[in-house]
Order: C-alpha cells, then structure tokens, then sequence
C-alpha cells in the first residue's frame, strides 16, 4: 500500500499520458482531457503546500523564541493583510492590488536589480581570463555586450553585425547541441520516474 | 536552410488563421448573408463553370468528425469572376444538400469538422460569382472515422521507443553488474589536486550544494560528489564544511559525510556541526556563506549542484579571498560565471557524468550510458542528414532523406 | 602584496557607486542614441502587422513575474499599442499567478489610452495553474481550461470569442516571460497543435532560444529591455525602453572597462608576485 | 495626497530599503525581505484560490453548479470534480506523519502524469526538430552561408561530443570535442553578454521608476 500503489499509479498516468500523444481516438483522448484537468487541480493543490510550509516553519521560529522572531512578524502581517483585502476583492485600486503593485512588485524587482552591482565588481574581481576557454568567453561577451547596446553601432559598423554571427552561428549551434542533451536528460528522468527506477519523488524509506 | 522552417507550416490543416479565412470568419457565421444578394439584373455573360474533380476524404489522424474536401479550382477564378466557394453535404447522393462551409476564391480545401461519424456523406463545391451558384457532380459515399493512430507522429514514436529500450538495457546492465565505461573527466583530477592543497596550506575546504531540494538531480549529483570528497578529506585529517540551505538535504549530507569518515576509518574525526542548516532565503544565504568565507578563508571551494542568481556573488567573494575554486552545475545561465571566476567548471551533464564516475550507483552510470548511446544515434542522423541534404543540394538525389523522414508529421 | 594586488582589493562599494553613477547620469543627460532594428523584433513586429482588424484575435500571454518587470513590462504594452493602434482584437492571459496583477494592469491602461471596450475589443480570460496542461488544454478547447473569463463572464457570452475554439483560430501567441514557460508553448502548443508561437524573454533567457527561432518553432522574439526598445523604436511610441538604452550603452562600456582592468591588474599582480592569493577582502 | 502618490512612495521607501543592501546586510532590508516573502504568499494564495480552487473545486461540489464548470473536468458528471478535489486535499497527509504515506498516491499520479506528458512533445521539440534544423546542406562553400552552414553542422556536432562520456576524447572524436568546446565558450559568452544586460535591464527599470513614476524629474 504505502509503495507498490503510487508507484503503480506513477506507472500507470504515466504510460497513459504518454502513448494518449500517438492515438487521436475519442475514447483515449476523453480520458487524456480528464486526467489532464486533474493533474491542473493537483499542481494547485501542490502549490498550497510551499504556504503551508512557509507557516509552519515561521510559526516554529515564534512560538521558540528564535533569535530574529520579530521578521516572521512582519511576514505574518503581509500574508494577514494580502489574504484579508483578497477575499474582498481584486480588482484594480482595490487594496489588495494596492499591496500587490506597491509592495510585491518593487521589493521582487529591485532584489534581482542587486545583481546589477554585484556584476559590476565580479567584472572587476572575479571575471578572469585565466583559460583559454574563459578568454573566449570573455570576448564573445564583450563583442555581445557592445553590439547589443547603440553605441556599439557607433564604435564601429561591424560591431552588430559580429554579435548576430556570434548569436546565429557558433552561440546557435551550441545551443543546439545543449538543447538536444538537456532534452535526453529530461526524457531519463521522466522515464526513470515512470518506471519506478527513481524513486526520489517518495520520499522517506519506509 | 531557411526554407526547412517551411516544412512544419506546410503540414498545417485546412482552415488554418490565413488572412483569407479570417476574413470569412464573419461570413461563415452567417451562412445566410451571401445568397441573399439578389440578382439586379439579367447577366449578359456566359455561365461560371463549376469546380471539377471533388473530393471527399475522411480526415487522417483525428478524433472522427471530420472530413476533408478538395477540388479544381473552377477555371474563371483566374479571370477574377469568383466570389466564393461554397461546400455542400448530403447523406444522399442527388438530394438533401445543406451548406456546411464557404471559402473564398483561389483555395480548393476545405475541412468539414462537423461531420457526423460513420454515416456515409456526399458532397459538393458551388462557385458563386455572387449572381448565382453553379454546382459540381456530388462526390460520395464517404465516412468521417476516428482514428487508433496518429500516423505523423511515427518517426516520434519509433524514436521515443529506441530511447527507451536504450535508457532500460543500459539500466538493467549496469544492475546486473556489467562494467560500462565511463571516461574520467579532467575536472576529477582538479578536484583531488584542490583537497591536497588545502591539506598543505592547512586551511579548510567549503563545500556548497546549492539552493535546490533533494529531488534535484543536480543535487544527487552533487551529495555523490561531496561523499567522495569527504573520504579524501578524512585520509588527509582536513577540514569540511558544508552550509545547506535546505534542511533535508542537510540531513542527508550529514549522513553521506559521516559514512565516507567511517569508511575510511576516521569516524572520530568526523565533526557534525562542520555540516549545518544556513537559510533558505536566497539572498541571507549569500551573506552567510560569504561570511564563512571572509572569516575562514578556505583554501578550496567547491560549488557543486543547482545555482540560481547567487552564484555570481558567491563565486565572486570566493575569488576575492583567494580560494581555488571548482564549479558543477546543469544551471545554464549560471555556467558562464562559474567558468570565468573558477578555476575549472563542469559543465551540464559533465556534473552528471563525474557523479556516476565516482560513486558507480547503477541508476545513474545506465541512464548516462543510454542517453549517451542515444547522442551517438542523433551525431549519425545529423551526419547522415547533412549527407543527404547535399546531395540533394547538389540534384544527385531527388529529395532530401532527413528532412522526408522526420517531417512526416 | 604588490600595489597591483592591493588595487585589486578595493572595497566593492566603490564600484556600486560607479554603477549607480552610470546609470543615473544618462537619465539626466539623454543622449539619444540611434536603435537598430535587428530581424527577430522585426520578424515579430511583422507577425502581429498582419493579423487582420476585428477578427481573430492576438493572444498574448503574460507569464512573468515582478522580479523581470522592468524588461518585460515594456514589450507587453508596445505589443498591446500596436496592436489596438491597428484595431487588432486581443485576448490576454496568464500561466503565472504574478502575472495575474501584471496583466491586468498593462491591459486595461493600454485599452483606455485607445478607447478599447472589454469583451469586444480585448478579453482578460486570466490566470490558470499547470502550465503545460493548460497550454495542452487550450488546444483541445480554449473554454475547457477558461470557462470564463477573469471577471466570471462565459467566454460564450463575450463577443469577440465567438468561433474561437484552439489554436485553429489564434493567429499568433505571443509569450511574455522570464522563464522556460517559453519552451512549453513551443513542445506542448506548437508541437502537437501547429499554433504560432512568439516570444518575448528575458536578456537571460534569449540566447537559449535561437535554435527555435532558425526551425520556425518561433516565429520572432524580443530579447530583454533591448528588444523591447525596438519594438518601440517600429511602433514609433518611445517609452521605458528606449529610455533606458542610453543607461544601458554606458554601463556595459563600464562593465567592459572594469573586466579589462581587473585581468591587467590581475595578471599584472600575479607576474610579479606569484602567492600573493589572499589577502584582506572587502565586505 | 492621492492613492496614486501614497503608493508610488512606498514603492520607493521599500526599492530604497532593498537597495540598501548594498552598502551592508540591515533591519531595513530585512523587514522589506520577510515582508515581501509574506504578501506574496498572501497573494498567490488569494489568487489560486479564486481562479481556480473555488470555480473548478469549490463551486461545482458545493454548490452543485454543474454545467458551464463541469465542462472543464471533461465534460463529466460533477462528482468526477471530486476525485481531483480529494486527491488534492490527501496531499496534505504529508503533515501528519502516521498517514503521511497516504499522501504519495496522489503525488504518483501528480508526478507520473506530467512525467509521461512530457516524453514524446520533448523528443520531437527538442531532439528530432533540432536534427532536422542542424541537418544542413553543406556545399556552396565558396558563399558565406555554405561556410555558415559548413560551421553550425560542425559546432552542433562538436558540442555532442564534448558531452559524449562512453570514450575516451583521442583522434577524431578528441578534435571535434576540442572544437565543441570552443562553440559553447563563445555561445556561453553571448549569454553572459545577455545575463549582464538583463540585470542592467532591471537596475535601470527601477531607476526609471525612482525618477520618472516617482520624484518625476526626467
């Protein structure tokens, strides 16, 4: 019960929703339409569980004291408030959206803004043309990043036009090649999850 | 080549977004509208000839419901003096025509999907210069049929199928015992030239496994890693640390740290506190593990496992403290900043391939060995391709064999 | 430790504040400099241009968060503005729950800037999770994963939906996002249902996607805030992304000028002093 | 003070307090960091739940409103809503430890399904396309797309190489992985030239919203 059935279940969605791609026939394809609404609700359901994780585990940090317990404060109210204003509606000016736009979209966005600096002193720091693959790298970088802005079209005429050679040519058929084994190692794995060879998705031992 | 970005678009089904059957979106609404134009005058000129040489077919590769009709363009549409055609069906061979679609001048498809299954069917193409309709002979009987086999997905399924017997052979084999090479990778010998210098600088090696959970295969990877080089550091009494960012994965390279001190008979030596729970959170993650750094300057670092934005200000205080640095990840983005602030990367699936290699685990050595059996078929198709595409090229055959065999979709 | 190595231990927050100084400087100087079309953004430009007006409708997708806003927010609204400028019908939607917020807004602002009406110039069907089998769903029927839209309208009863099942009927889906969601609408929506698919990414994700673009498995993308700008620069309506170009041009030269004299430094160091690794750092 | 302004100048207290950041790890950083962590939660929850949860689960079990709903579960009798609703609801067995087990039956369904989903629209996406795209004519070599062509056959091949582990890289195989690794440097330096841009992209987008939306002086 506790490993054959999901492996089973694993095994049979699975092939099911595999071989369904090879047979148009209505009384496979109502099935795949079916499942396919089910595998919806479950990511939904599963999306539920991270929040669930998020409080449990800040609730673990108050109710013990933990140094720094004030900042799960903080984070309780900003989940009270979105899940409060949410449930009394959404629409644009609403203060939900209020919060949404004033509050979530500026912290997400300037956090990743940061890297912005911290490019600037690895460039300075850290970027080194130590081989001679990260010498190549590091020139292709800087033809890239001078023909993509305008003034490279200043510096010199060539200067974009090198940039989609490097894009159209080596950068594609690299990409390609990657492209090609990233596609064999998810098709591994989903197959190796199909058929119960990993197991990871289980969990536990028992 | 640019013309192969030709093949997918003319599989395309009849009734596809062109311009001309957006425009009759409306009138196909409306089936009504069009006759409607009364004759306002008697027409002097000669009769529209009809369209020639109707055909019905059931649709190929469906869900039923469907057929496909096709004719010879009536010959006045050159000349401009057609308005439409329009599509008729019956169950009947003489009677009982009732419009089922229009289109407009120039196209000589159609496709009928609302055609009841398994009934026989006849049809008809009217051309319509607006004044009248001239019929066509009605052609039939046909059936709209489901079908058990989409047969433009072959060429997919017989090579889904290859990858899979190759992924279980391998997979069975590798159980089973059998010895599949697997050739050494150069980063390895880095990696063991890294732990002897910290053991003669006598200074610690950190050890980070990314941001991911343990059902990244990234993350696999990377804990075989850390329990390899955690034998190395338990011969030469150097010391591990290893900040996580998840708990789970704590947990279990707690373990894997512990097992490869006890294998090599240093259990005593094992510190589990060198083995801890940092944070979850992206950025605090940083300042933490760059604190570590700052404070214990370790003379290796290993970063090795699933990265996202944080590596570039990891493996810059890294640098910036005078580490050696040796990367793994299958995170293409982070890849190019790992290479250039560490002293040897791997890259992709070398992570992969350097996990299998070390820790011989079966699941992992047959997987890589079918996907890499798999990579030498696609090297010959491409090879093979290109062949054939010049040739082609070049007239000495008549078409190109990649592009007929794979674009049979 | 050589003068050399000693430069090169500088605290790093001198170089936060050369940043901060370039980027701000050409916001208060523009210089305006020229930008090229490059044929990706015209490719897709062109795609949307010949989307007839008032018939089947463009389907744009908003599949970012707010982490890439200020790349992708540009491109959203340039797409919307060309296409109500030429009374092209357009249905919105989101894979991603952030875009649901996103969305909404680019949508409706653009809408009013051109006096668009809901339901018969523009839908908002909003947000459905799971991405792959919504885009696989949509190919099915658009009303099996989108019953209504986002405001609980059946989609039977919103005018400018009538006819419009699957792909069949979508001249073109173009997907804004930061995220392999891109690669999705091509296995899961281009593959098995033939729809055209367009794209605007992220700079990040941009030059993963170039061997789609050579099959056709796209048929044009824009690639981050530069992409965005052309765009603009076609559409002729310069906003947050021809801005920013000025800004981006002097800090990649700054970028550029910091890696150069960070290896001479380096190398430089190293000759002379070959164990000089380590070292006070900064921060 | 209007809405508008109230909220364009928390927007940019908090874009300042992250910024922050920079000059060192603060309190004004950490209360934007844990405060953002929770509105979004709030917000993601809020919003699956009502474009989801509640139209495909809530409603049609509860309410009994089948019909127009119904039609998104395949068309099938609303009871069907309650198989994926009561799948759903024993994902969260794993909280409870004794029945955690119980939990696993739905995550196979879960991580079987979009397992098998994938298999054949990757191959055929991801493999058999790019071999029809990489499969190039290679003659012509006196015109510059013959050399293109001639170089992007090589380089894709190339790169198959360097990834290929079942021999050892001597000879020919050992050249064309040497060649492979110089096209993925060079690919990898356009992504970096890219990665840069981006996140300059988002800099001088908050920028932007700093002096434009905000203080309005450019």
């Amino acid at each position: 019960m506790r490993r054959h059935v999901p492996l089973a279940l694993c095994f049979i969605a699975g092939v099911f929703m595999a071989i369904q791609y090879f047979i148009p026939h209505p009384s496979v394809q109502a099935w795949y339409e079916r499942l396919l609404a089910w595998l919806q609700t479950l990511l939904a359901f599963a999306f539920l569980i991270g929040t669930v994780s998020l409080v449990r585990l800040h609730a673990h940090k108050i109710g013990h004291k933990v140094a720094g317990r004030g900042y799960s404060w903080v984070l309780f109210v900003g989940l009270g408030l979105m899940v409060g204003f949410g449930f009394k509606g959404r629409a644009p000016g609403s203060p939900f959206d209020f919060m949404f736009q004033n509050v979530q979209v500026p912290i997400e966005g300037t956090m990743f803004s940061l890297l912005a600096f911290y490019i600037a002193s690895a460039a300075f720091r850290a970027f080194r043309a130590r081989t001679l693959e990260a010498t190549l790298l590091l020139l292709a970088a800087t033809i890239v990043m001078l023909g993509r802005v305008p003034v490279g079209d200043l510096l010199h005429r060539s200067i974009p036009a090198a940039t989609d050679w490097i894009l159209n040519v080596p950068n594609m058929a690299s990409k390609r090649g990657i492209m090609i084994g990233v596609g064999l190692g998810m098709m591994a794995t989903a197959l190796k999850i199909m058929l119960g060879i990993e197991r990871a998705w289980m969990g536990g031992t028992d | 080549m640019r013309g192969a970005t030709g093949f997918s678009r003319r599989t395309r089904p009849v009734g596809g977004p062109t311009i001309v059957t957006a425009t009759l979106a409306a009138l196909l609404l409306f089936p009504a509208a069009l006759p409607a134009q009364e004759p306002e005058a008697p027409a002097p000129v000669a009769a529209i000839a009809p369209p020639a040489g109707v055909l019905a077919v059931d649709s190929p590769d469906d869900r039923g419901g469907s057929v496909d009709v096709s004719w010879d363009l009536s010959p006045d549409d050159a000349e401009g003096r057609v308005l439409c055609y329009r599509i008729y069906r019956s169950a009947h061979p003489d009677t009982g025509f009732a419009p089922v679609g229009l289109v407009a001048p120039g196209v000589s498809r159609f496709r009928d999907s609302a055609a009841p299954d398994g009934t026989p069917l006849h049809y008809r193409v009217a051309v319509s210069d607006g004044e009248r309709e001239v019929f066509s002979a009605s052609f039939g009987p046909v059936e709209a049929l489901p079908q058990w086999f989409h047969r433009g997905r072959i060429t997919v399924l017989i090579a889904s199928l290859g990858f899979v017997v190759a992924i279980v052979y391998f997979v069975r084999a590798a159980k089973a015992g059998k010895d599949l090479f697997i050739r050494r990778l150069a980063g390895l010998d880095h990696m063991d030239d890294a732990v002897g210098r910290a053991t003669e600088m006598g200074k610690p090696i950190l050890f980070i496994s990314g941001l991911s959970t343990i059902s990244d295969v990234a993350t696999i990877a990377a804990v075989n890693i850390l329990g390899e080089v955690a034998k190395k550091t338990a011969e030469y009494n150097t010391r591990l640390i290893v900040p996580c960012a998840d708990p789970i994965v704590m947990a279990v390279e707690q373990e894997v740290v512990k097992e490869a001190y006890a294998k090599v008979g240093r259990v005593d030596a094992y510190n589990e506190d060198d083995v801890f729970y940092l944070t979850r959170s992206q950025f605090a993650y940083v300042a933490g593990v760059s604190g570590i750094m700052v404070r214990q300057r370790p003379a290796t670092i290993l970063y090795m496992g699933m990265f996202y934005a944080e590596s570039l200000v990891l493996a810059e205080t890294g640098a910036s403290v005078g580490s050696i640095q040796i990367a793994g990840t299958d995170a293409v983005t982070q890849l190019p900043f790992f290479i250039t602030s560490c002293d040897y990367t791997l890259i992709g699936e070398e992570l992969y391939a350097a996990s299998a290699y070390l820790s011989r685990e079966p699941v992992l050595l047959g997987g890589l060995k079918g996907q890499d059996m798999t990579k030498a078929a696609i090297g010959l198709a491409i090879v093979l391709g290109a062949i054939s595409a010049t040739l082609a090229a070049l007239g000495v055959i008549p078409w190109d064999f990649v592009a007929r065999v794979l674009v049979n979709a | 430790m050589n003068r050399l190595g000693k430069f090169l231990q500088i605290d790093r927050r001198w170089i936060f504040l050369a940043i901060l100084i370039a980027v701000l400087a050409p916001f208060i100087w523009p210089m305006g400099l020229p930008i090229v079309i490059t044929k990706p953004v015209q490719d897709l430009y062109n795609a949307v241009d010949a989307i007839p007006p008032n018939g089947e409708p463009l389907f744009i997708s908003i599949d970012y968060s707010p982490s890439t806003v200020p790349e992708l927010d540009p491109m959203a609204l340039a797409i919307l503005r060309h296409a109500f400028s030429k009374d092209i019908r357009v249905a919105v939607l989101t894979l991603d729950p952030a875009g649901y917020g996103l969305a909404e807004r680019a949508l409706e602002a653009v809408a009013a800037e051109f006096g668009k009406e809901r339901h018969k110039d523009y839908v908002f069907l909003g947000f459905q999770p799971g991405i792959s089998a919504v885009v696989l769903g949509m190919g099915i029927n658009i009303r099996n994963v989108f019953p209504e839209d986002a405001y609980g309208t059946p989609l039977s009863e919103v005018p400018m939906m009538e006819g419009i099942r699957n792909y069949d009927q979508i001249p073109l889906l173009i997907t804004l996002s930061g995220t392999a969601v891109v690669e999705a609408w091509v296995i899961y929506a281009h593959q098995p249902y033939d729809a055209q698919i367009g794209a605007g990414v992220t700079a990040v994700m941009a030059t993963d996607y170039y061997p789609f673009l050579d099959t056709g498995q796209l048929v044009g993308m824009l690639g981050g805030m530069r992409g965005a700008a052309e765009y603009e620069t076609l559409i002729d309506r310069h906003d947050a992304g021809v801005r920013g170009m000025d800004s981006q041009s002097v800090i990649h030269i700054l970028i550029i000028v910091l890696i150069v004299v960070g290896n001479i430094a380096y190398f430089g160091s190293r000759k002379r002093a070959p164990e000089t690794a380590g070292g006070d750092a900064a921060a | 003070m209007n809405m508008t302004l109230i909220g364009t100048t928390l927007a940019a207290l908090l874009t300042i307090a992250v910024y922050s950041f920079l000059y060192k790890d603060n309190p004004f950083y950490k209360f934007a960091e844990h405060l953002v962590v929770g509105v979004s939660a709030g917000y993601y929850l809020v919003i699956y739940y009502y474009n989801f949860i509640d139209p495909t689960v809530v409603s049609p079990v509860f309410r009994l409103r089948i019909g127009g709903d119904a039609i998104l579960l395949g068309g099938v009798d609303w009871w069907m809503a309650l198989i994926p609703g009561l799948l759903g609801l024993i994902l969260y067995a794993r909280f409870f430890p004794k029945i955690g087990w119980v939990s696993r039956w739905a995550l196979g369904i879960y991580v079987g399904g979009y397992s098998g989903l994938g298999i054949a629209p990757v191959m055929q996406a991801r493999v058999l396309d790019q071999i029809r795209g990489g499969a190039l004519p290679v003659h012509a070599l006196h015109t510059g797309q013959g050399w293109t062509n001639l170089l992007l056959v090589v380089g894709l091949l190339g790169t198959l190489t360097y990834f290929f582990f079942s021999l050892k890289h001597k000879g020919v195989l050992g050249g064309l992985a040497r060649i492979g690794i110089v096209f993925i440097m060079v690919g990898f330096g356009a992504s970096f030239g890219y990665t840069v841009m981006s996140r300059v992209s988002l800099l001088i987008g908050r920028m932007n919203f700093l002096l434009h939306d905000w203080l309005r002086i450019v």
